[in-house]
């Protein structure tokens, strides 16, 4: 699946100023995934991260690709490979690097933690370590947005692991049923932990199930950005016009072992093919050439973007290392919100 | 009371369910309705919705417990406030890990930004031959569950208005109803009042006593008044409190009350094993030991499931002489 | 979808002796499920049925067709609208009808009742009251007979409206993933109590879901036994060959209301047209007719098996009301099977 | 205890599971193993298990809870007799339907012609930052429901005999590992016995007292254990008792012991509301009353959900400081 750099014109998407800004953020969004998970893995190294974090490096393009095909109004929920949606979605990095510590500043005030990122404030309706779990909550926020009459989306993000789960059946034809505006996005990176996609799908591709409820299903390039961000907003219009979900799955690589630092005794994917992936699929360095190709960018933007998005990156970490711990008492609140009807 | 049943127009169940979530539907454009047969009006608790409402916000759902659950999570996560009619209790299973990490989770492992204003009804399905997969009285477990709350009102006004509170709520309720009060048990008069709201949280005191307390749950609050008023004629003053809301408890009443009488039994049609009842039981014996004066006693549906036949389904639920030998027992240790 | 008698030669399945014993088999279990459910209205209106009971009048062709593609030694779960598949299984009438009295003779020992029949001696592992929730058990059964390496298969019957549990979509990827011999037949009559098969199902067939598992999904009509009987044998050959689970759909029609007695205010059906259905579409009367017009038996003949199976099922009823109820402990038997740990 | 610890050659917890299922599929080829990662081992507690018994008795599941549990309801109704591996207890909730409605109650149900020899594995995965979606102990849900076993070791050892002897039962048996004591609490020395069983349904006394009852649950019996310890410099004899099996629970030995005592304190890593520790306390003051000479202290978890932070989760749980002041309370009541 190596895609080859284009040389020549660039695609229509970015022949104009605006496009051109399109796809700077595009390679900042990626790269802001990228970098913020390479400064976890130094954390991890450091012994400063309280937990394991599932990361998605490799699957950058999958990610940065469908949340750019929505907007901040939309909605989102996903799974714990979780740093990489909120962060496409534009959330603050301070926010999501105190919740990996546990820090009062955190986006969930340290409550969440890695699986469990939710920023509201752009339509991060929140992760969840259930896997599969959340996939009928973004059915839900699609329906709220038909109920409503607005002309928000849902992006729902699950794994080709998750695609085994009821509840995805369940959701989607239910958004079937109502011509719900939501998008089913697969990030089929081969794995379920150890088991393979093709051990645990019954059909090679999971978007062969779109047919089961009159909705179409589109298989594309998880490691090319712009064919992601194409498969989806063509999604997101088809549901912004009211003509009901559609299911996207891109194919895309994990790079790195299910969780950073799980070490799996017995090997199941060949390693020496893995060592390549940063070569051959990577979806940065693969951007990066065709950005250059096309003359949308140039070494020296691109340089200077990577080295602001890495300060962010800093400034993030700095700022969760130096926030404070919630107070003891924090694990007591929130489990109700405040209402008249309280107890006595 | 069976004077005054006569001469007062009387509330049924389904019309206090159908009265409060029309109510509300017409108060706050936000809350929807969402249950299976819905607009056939099946159940008997929809009537007029469709039409008033429209089809926007009053949806028939397909099978799909989980998926009904999560959808409302959802819906109400952006915005609005659904009611979900699961029709009977005993297919709640199907939907509980959407309860549990959904609908109880969301709002405190997101550090607060999420709002989940959902409401959950169910039957209470059990003692009329519908057999094990059923009549299930599942709530003890989501008592375990922190970040629901759970109301199981025993007369119809009472329904009507914590079913209206449940619907402002701002937390996911779950509404547990007693299918053996739908008929004449549940009646009380007609709420006048525009807006009958009962807290959620308070407690009912259905009759002042001295000598034991006796708490009744559902259709166990009915069998304790039938018991106190036996009991009565034999000189034994029982008081009985209907709880109304399991989560939260009204700990302060149900406390305040045996720490006066000395003695507890609890009705609870759920399953005796980590029932509500064994709650209230393992809370009074640790906050008020010292006012004890003898066991406490349980009343509740025996371990096992509900069987079929009529021959041999009334004997494992509470009745008004297991209320009442109880209350002995427990006057005499 | 009325099909009009065919004339002229039997079809080959009918056309020797056994073929002939075939035919004549098949009408005696359709006969068994209508008067023994014809039987259940009488016992409903006189007062003598202790609960509801879920007809499947109008869809024995359905049931029947199924059950005899299987043999005895093959597996067997279905759901609420429970009496036709065991009877079709070929369990005894005596046992069953007592189940339904609540007597001790039944064959749950009356503590399953109408909508729970199980006949374990006939591979009925048993009905779920809770719809969609056996589905995955005759998977289990599949899986079993995989392990053990018999050649047995698995019948799993569930209705359009359960189509839309999780449980369904679970339940065919492990089959298809293991290639499981489990043949999931769905009965769609049309209904989901009062939801319409279209408003449940977001696309207009349910066999189109399963190329989503690789597997075959077969529409058929559901009121043509030998139809139902030709797609569920291709579907056990192929099962018992090891190449895996099937979804064969049943087109049928539900006569009478979801359960017999229940009065359901707002009409969701034109009983006008469901009032011509015994006339046009009653899978008993379109065997019989085609029986004589083929020549396979006469009018006396299936005269005589009528009457056959009327005093068959007479005698159950008889039985039923004759035999005992189980005594008080019976309650509390079978929560567990005994064990050497039991507790003191 | 520690000194022995340095000399004995002690079993592992995953060694344990390891153990026994490797053991129990050699003697009987009904028995199979599905779960997830089982292959790869990412658990650990499989090694060997496909080598041995291949590919057909060991499979990896998809991500299905509910359709894994009816699988092997399915499976075990047709002769099979299943172990599944469903990781972590968080899981449990997507798969309620599937015990309750057929693993507790098939056997029932049908008449007792089903038979439901399956065991479910599960870890209780708290104190360790996994925060609130996989860090549940929801073991008193399923008390609540008949037809279920469940056994819930806090030693090694007894993880290997109650593992095996679950296999051997011909009831569904859900079995609950606390996962922290993987490490070096939990362990105990190694079997020597070629068939190590531990009967289901009996309580191990830990510790033998005359002054308080200590039930203490999976990480709780070590809490309760070192509670003891340091109390019993002060001059209090508290006897420490570990049910090990949840159902069916040991009342014999734990009543027996309260009627001595006169005190009780129950230390459970459950949310508390509605948790096994709330039903020993309503069942032995519904028992013992008379012999009851303070009140019945629950040590719980508080009834929250599992914040991930380190400066937060750690409080929420029982600690040996909060048994310390639990029995103190019981002595004083
Ligand atoms: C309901 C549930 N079952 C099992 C797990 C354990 N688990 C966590 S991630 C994972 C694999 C998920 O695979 P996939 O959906 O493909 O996502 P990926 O990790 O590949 O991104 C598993 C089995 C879980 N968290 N939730
Ligand atoms: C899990 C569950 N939800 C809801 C019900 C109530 N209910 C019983 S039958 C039924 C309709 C089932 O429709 P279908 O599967 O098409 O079977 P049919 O009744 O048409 O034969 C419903 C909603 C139930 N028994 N179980
Ligand atoms: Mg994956
Ligand atoms: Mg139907």
């Amino acid at each position: 699946m190596t895609v080859s750099a284009d040389t020549g014109a660039p695609p229509a998407e970015f022949s104009d100023a605006p496009g051109r800004q399109l796809a700077l953020e595009m390679m900042r969004r990626m790269q802001r995934v990228r970098l913020f998970e390479e400064a976890t893995i130094a954390l991890f190294h450091a012994g400063e991260l309280p937990a394991m974090v599932h990361l998605s490096i490799g699957q950058e393009a999958a990610v940065v690709g469908a949340c750019l095909a929505t907007g901040n109004a939309d909605y989102m929920t996903g799974n714990h490979r979780s740093h990489g949606h909120p962060i496409a979605k534009g959330a603050n990095l301070d926010a999501l690097m105190a919740e990996l510590l546990g820090k009062a500043t955190g986006v969930c005030g340290g409550k969440g933690g890695s699986m469990h990122l939710a920023d509201f404030s752009v339509g991060s309706l929140g992760e969840s370590g259930i896997v599969g779990s959340a996939i009928p909550v973004a059915t839900g926020a699609g329906l709220a947005a038909q109920v409503r009459g607005t002309d928000q989306v849902a992006l729902c993000f699950f794994g080709d692991g998750a695609a085994s789960e009821g509840v995805l059946h369940e959701s989607m034809n239910m958004a079937g049923i109502w011509k719900l505006p939501v998008i089913y996005f697969c990030e089929n990176n081969g794995y379920a932990v150890s088991l393979t996609s093709e051990e645990s799908l019954s059909v090679p591709d999971v978007a062969t199930r779109a047919a089961g409820y009159s909705m179409p299903g589109t298989v594309v390039d998880g490691q090319d950005v712009l064919a992601v961000y194409r498969a989806t907003r063509e999604a997101v219009a088809r549901a912004r016009a009211g003509d009901g979900p559609s299911l996207v799955e891109a194919k895309t690589y994990r790079f790195h072992e299910h969780a950073y630092g799980l070490v799996v005794s017995r090997p199941y994917r060949d390693q020496s093919v893995v060592d390549t992936w940063f070569d051959t699929v990577d979806p940065v360095t693969l951007f990066h050439d065709r950005l250059i190709a096309w003359g949308v960018a140039t070494e020296e933007e691109l340089v200077a973007l990577h080295s602001s998005v890495k300060s962010e990156v800093d400034e993030a970490v700095e700022f969760a290392r130096r926030s404070p711990f919630p107070p003891p008492e924090a694990a007591y609140a929130d489990v109700y919100a405040p209402s008249p009807e309280e107890t006595r | 009371m069976t004077a005054a049943r006569t001469r007062v127009k009387q509330l049924g169940f389904l019309q206090a369910i159908n009265r409060a979530q029309n109510e509300e539907m017409a108060r706050d454009e936000r809350v929807i309705l969402m249950g299976q047969d819905l607009r056939a009006n099946v159940f008997g608790a929809a009537a007029g919705a469709l039409e008033t409402f429209g089809p926007s916000r009053v949806r028939d759902l397909p099978l799909a417990e989980a998926g009904s659950i999560g959808v409302a999570a959802g819906a109400a996560m952006a915005g609005l406030r659904p009611i979900i009619d699961l029709t009977v209790a005993s297919f709640v299973f199907g939907a509980m890990d959407q309860f549990v990490s959904q609908l109880a989770k969301a709002r405190y492992m997101f550090g607060g930004q999420a709002t989940l204003p959902v409401v959950v009804r169910s039957a209470l399905y059990y003692h009329g031959g519908t057999a094990g997969h059923h009549a299930d009285r599942p709530y003890p477990m989501f008592m375990n569950v922190p970040g629901l709350k759970i109301i199981l009102p025993s007369t119809a006004p009472d329904l009507l208005g914590l079913l209206k509170s449940a619907i402002r709520d701002d937390n996911p309720v779950l509404c547990f109803e007693d299918a053996n009060l739908w008929g004449r048990k549940g009646r009380g008069p007609i709420p006048t009042a525009e807006d009958h709201l009962v807290p959620l949280g308070r407690a009912a005191v259905r009759r002042p006593g001295t000598d034991v307390t006796v708490v009744g749950i559902g259709l166990g609050a009915f069998l304790a008044e039938q018991a106190a008023e036996e009991l009565s004629a034999d000189g034994v003053s029982a008081e009985v409190i209907d709880p109304r809301t399991l989560v939260p408890m009204d700990w302060p009443t149900i406390l305040e009350s045996v720490t006066r009488t000395g003695r507890l039994v609890v009705v609870d049609p759920a399953n005796r094993t980590c029932s509500a009842a064994s709650e209230i039981a393992a809370r009074v014996v640790e906050e008020c030991f010292a006012s004890l004066r003898g066991p406490v006693i349980r009343v509740t549906t025996d371990d096992t499931h509900v069987p079929f036949s009529p021959a041999l389904e009334k004997q494992i639920y509470p009745n008004k002489d297991k209320v009442i030998a109880a209350v002995r027992r427990a006057l005499a240790g």
